[in-house]
């Protein structure tokens, strides 16, 4: 008898489920999509969204801090001093590399790194994933001689 | 069709041709068999379109958006476009005379099935006094077709596929023929035409609604065993994307591929159609004295909208748990309920 | 019109195709085929004579015949799986176990 | 020639060269191609003499059950089966003057025999009235039938169940 009983309470709790999981999708059917347009229109990143950084040439003291917090060893900085003024000739971070951990940006003293919004910085070729941040100078052959180019 | 035929006549004579009087029927035959055709083709497109736009809503998706302005209308044509373009490949090791008739079949099952498919009393290529009967008939054409498909990819993807097709859709094919019994006891007939105007004055005399609901459950029946012999969700493990790539259709590409697929959606609106017309009352109106094509049209869309709903909630079925299903749940069922319709024929 | 005489000629020569098969051919299944077609012969003389004869007794013989087809044919290839399983071949001049 | 005539011949030359092209066949799912050929033009050749029904049954049952039977029964009789075993000389001439013979023989019978020319063909719907024969005049026949196909239904399933176990009952 219990066999006759499962069988009928099998059949019937497979119709109920089916109804049950149709109701469910019939209410995803009418409530809003999720979908975002990507391409058309852009997201928005939440406010401590840890995209590609975002560096204040001015405000940097060339001090090696970021490179040397790095655990990845991404970012290459170049910097030329003489007496109090400092000219920073190069800041590369290698996105190949970066993992974005933000490291880099807690022990700076000056402040002058942070992570940005951005996200968009694909590339087709291998050197098009190191982004350069300091702005181009044109050195002196003097310059050129105390520049200190450093990773670590 | 006969319709037809005997306007046909004034008609050229208007236009101005003359056509020799033995040719008139022929020539209604060829316009029959060019407009089943073309409503086989379009509204393969337009159900394309329609899956994918409701499978994305169903999921919290939009589905295509781009193709054709907002909702993506052109989608499906883009898609008709790309298969007729692709380049149609022939496996080596193939037995290529039969990998190439077999989309052919299947095509021509479903083709052949729409001769006795009534849109409305007018609406109809012909009605065949055996009419249900023979749509059952020639829808196994279409398992051949499958089981020929699979074994000459010489693919074992394929051939799984298609054994496992064929297993499914002969044995779900017992219930569905039996299914149909109870509204042929009802009507006393098989053709279409006086089924369906056997169910006429309002809704509650469609067949469905009927007490003691064995033509009701016949009807449930029915659609459920219609979707198995459709290979569609949840009975879509012929297919079953996750272990056999595609099936039977696996070496198909470009223009064979896509009469599988037109086969399959000409397939929905053909069960869709012919579930209206046994146990919805076709053409006829929810009110007493409403009747027309539109009826029967948006019968159809509904259950096509049914299927597709069922497709995107249910998972996959095991193929021991198809084969259960069909032999001791829908079979014994579908006795009960026949035995039971006959006993309230016989008073 | 068509005479009843073509149609009993083409059953005539459909069986005879039937017979050659069943001779001539030594796969088991080829034989089946055979068989059906001789089936089809008779079904097509029965047929034939029921619409000459204007009764329908002809065509429910006829339908009988399918259903003893469709047994036979059922029995037939389980038969011939079997063989396959025992003997590892389907070719009826092999299978001589019960000669005697 | 009328229309019927030329569906005849059509019809007629389908069921002659599905058979004959099944005797010439190598390949054995080919063969089942021809066969489902030569039984559709039976199942036209149904609808010609007026018999929709069994026409429709011929389609159900030999396109939708047998020959999908004969395919699996070739599937599982192995890849070495696809192609038919060589046949000796002898046995052609032999099956061919046999079956020759037989045809004469035939066909004589079919042109000498004085057959009833009233021809009163059938019109009207058929279905119902053998749907009454079957269950008046034929119903111990139909009986008869049901318990038939029983018996085999249980009869393969205890085939399939032995070659299953091994040989044991």
């Amino acid at each position: 008898m219990t066999a006759v009983r499962t069988y009928f309470s099998d059949v019937f709790m497979g119709l109920w489920t089916a109804l049950v999981g149709m109701s469910i999708t019939l209410r995803y059917l009418f409530s809003k999509p999720v979908t975002e347009m990507y391409p058309d229109v852009k997201p928005r990143t939440p406010t401590r969204y840890r995209g590609i950084h975002v560096f204040e040439e001015e405000k940097c003291i060339g001090c090696y801090v970021c490179a040397k917090a790095c655990p990845v060893d991404c970012i290459e900085i170049g910097v030329v001093r003489k007496g109090k003024e400092i000219k920073i000739t190069k800041f590369d971070i290698d996105y190949q590399k970066c993992m974005f951990c933000d490291l880099c940006c807690e022990p700076c003293p000056a402040h002058c790194i942070h992570m940005g919004p951005e996200f968009e910085k694909a590339s087709f070729t291998r050197k098009g994933t190191i982004l350069q941040f300091a702005t181009p100078k044109t050195l002196t052959e003097e310059e050129k001689k105390v520049e200190k180019v450093a990773r670590k | 069709m006969s319709e037809l035929a005997a306007v046909l006549p004034g008609v050229l004579e208007k236009a101005g041709w003359s056509v020799p009087g033995g040719l008139v029927p022929v020539l209604a035959m060829f316009i029959c068999a060019s407009i089943v055709a073309a409503a086989m083709g379009l509204s393969a497109a337009v159900l394309v379109w329609a899956e994918r736009k409701l499978a994305g809503h169903f999921q919290c998706r939009l589905g295509p958006v781009y193709v054709g302005g907002k909702f993506g209308w052109l989608q499906s044509i883009a898609d008709g476009i790309k298969l007729l373009l692709k380049e149609d490949i022939i496996p080596a090791d193939a037995d290529r005379p039969l990998f190439r008739l077999a989309p052919y079949l299947v095509v021509l099952g479903v083709f052949l099935a729409f001769i006795a498919f009534p849109v409305s009393e007018k609406l109809m290529v012909a009605d065949l006094n055996i009419g249900i009967f023979f749509i059952l008939a020639v829808l196994t054409l279409e398992v051949f077709g499958v089981i020929l498909a699979g074994w000459a990819s010489n693919n074992k993807w394929a051939l799984l596929g298609a054994m496992r097709a064929a297993a499914q859709m002969v044995s779900y094919e017992i219930p569905m023929g039996l299914a149909i019994l109870p509204v042929v006891v009802e009507a006393q007939s098989l053709s279409l035409k006086s089924i369906v105007a056997a169910q006429s004055g309002g809704m509650l005399r469609w067949y469905v609604f009927q007490p003691p609901f064995f033509m009701g459950v016949s009807f449930l029946i029915f659609f459920l065993a219609g979707l198995a012999s459709l290979k569609r969700a949840p009975f879509d493990l012929p297919e079953a994307e996750s272990e056999l790539t595609a099936g039977f259709h696996t070496e198909y590409s470009g223009m064979r591929f896509s009469f599988f697929f037109m086969a399959e959606y000409a397939g929905m609106i053909l069960v869709s159609g012919l579930a209206a017309a046994l146990y919805l009352g076709g053409w006829h109106g929810i009110l007493p004295g409403q009747s027309g094509a539109m009826w029967f049209l948006l019968k159809t869309a509904f259950l096509v909208f049914v299927m597709i709903w069922l497709r995107w909630t249910l998972p996959r079925l095991r193929i021991d748990q198809v084969v259960y299903v069909g032999w001791k749940v829908l079979t014994p069922f579908v006795l009960a309920c026949v035995l039971g319709q006959a006993l309230m024929a016989y008073k | 019109m068509i005479t009843l005489q073509e149609y009993l000629s083409v059953g005539a020569l459909l069986f005879t195709v039937g017979l050659l098969i069943v001779l001539f051919r030594q796969n088991a299944i080829s034989i089946l085929m055979g068989i059906e077609l001789m089936l089809n012969a008779a079904n097509i003389n029965f047929v034939a004579f029921s619409n000459a004869l204007g009764g329908l007794t002809g065509q429910v013989l006829a339908i009988f015949v399918v259903v003893a087809a469709a047994a036979e044919a059922a029995v037939a290839i389980a038969i011939i799986v079997l063989l396959y399983q025992n003997l590892g071949t389907v070719d009826v001049e092999k299978a001589r176990n019960l000669n005697g | 020639m009328s229309a019927e005539k030329v569906a005849f011949f059509i019809l007629s030359g389908l069921t002659l060269g599905g058979g004959l092209a099944i005797l010439f066949s190598v390949r054995l799912m080919r063969a089942v191609v021809y066969l489902l050929v030569s039984l559709f033009g039976v199942a036209g050749l149904y609808i010609l003499l007026n018999a929709e029904f069994l026409a429709a049954l011929q389609v159900l049952i030999y396109i939708g059950g047998i020959t999908i039977l004969m395919v699996f029964g070739l599937m599982l009789t192995g890849p070495g089966q696809f192609v038919n075993p060589a046949e000796s000389r002898l046995k052609a001439v032999a099956a061919g003057v046999s079956s020759l013979t037989t045809a004469i023989v035939l066909l004589l019978i079919v042109k000498k025999t004085k057959w009833p020319a009233g021809t009163q063909a059938l019109a009207g719907d058929t279905t119902a009235e053998i749907g009454r024969l079957l269950l008046t005049d034929h119903v111990f026949a139909f009986e008869i039938a049901s318990v038939l196909l029983l018996v085999v239904l249980v009869g393969v399933a205890l085939f399939v169940r032995l070659a299953r176990d091994g040989g044991k009952p």
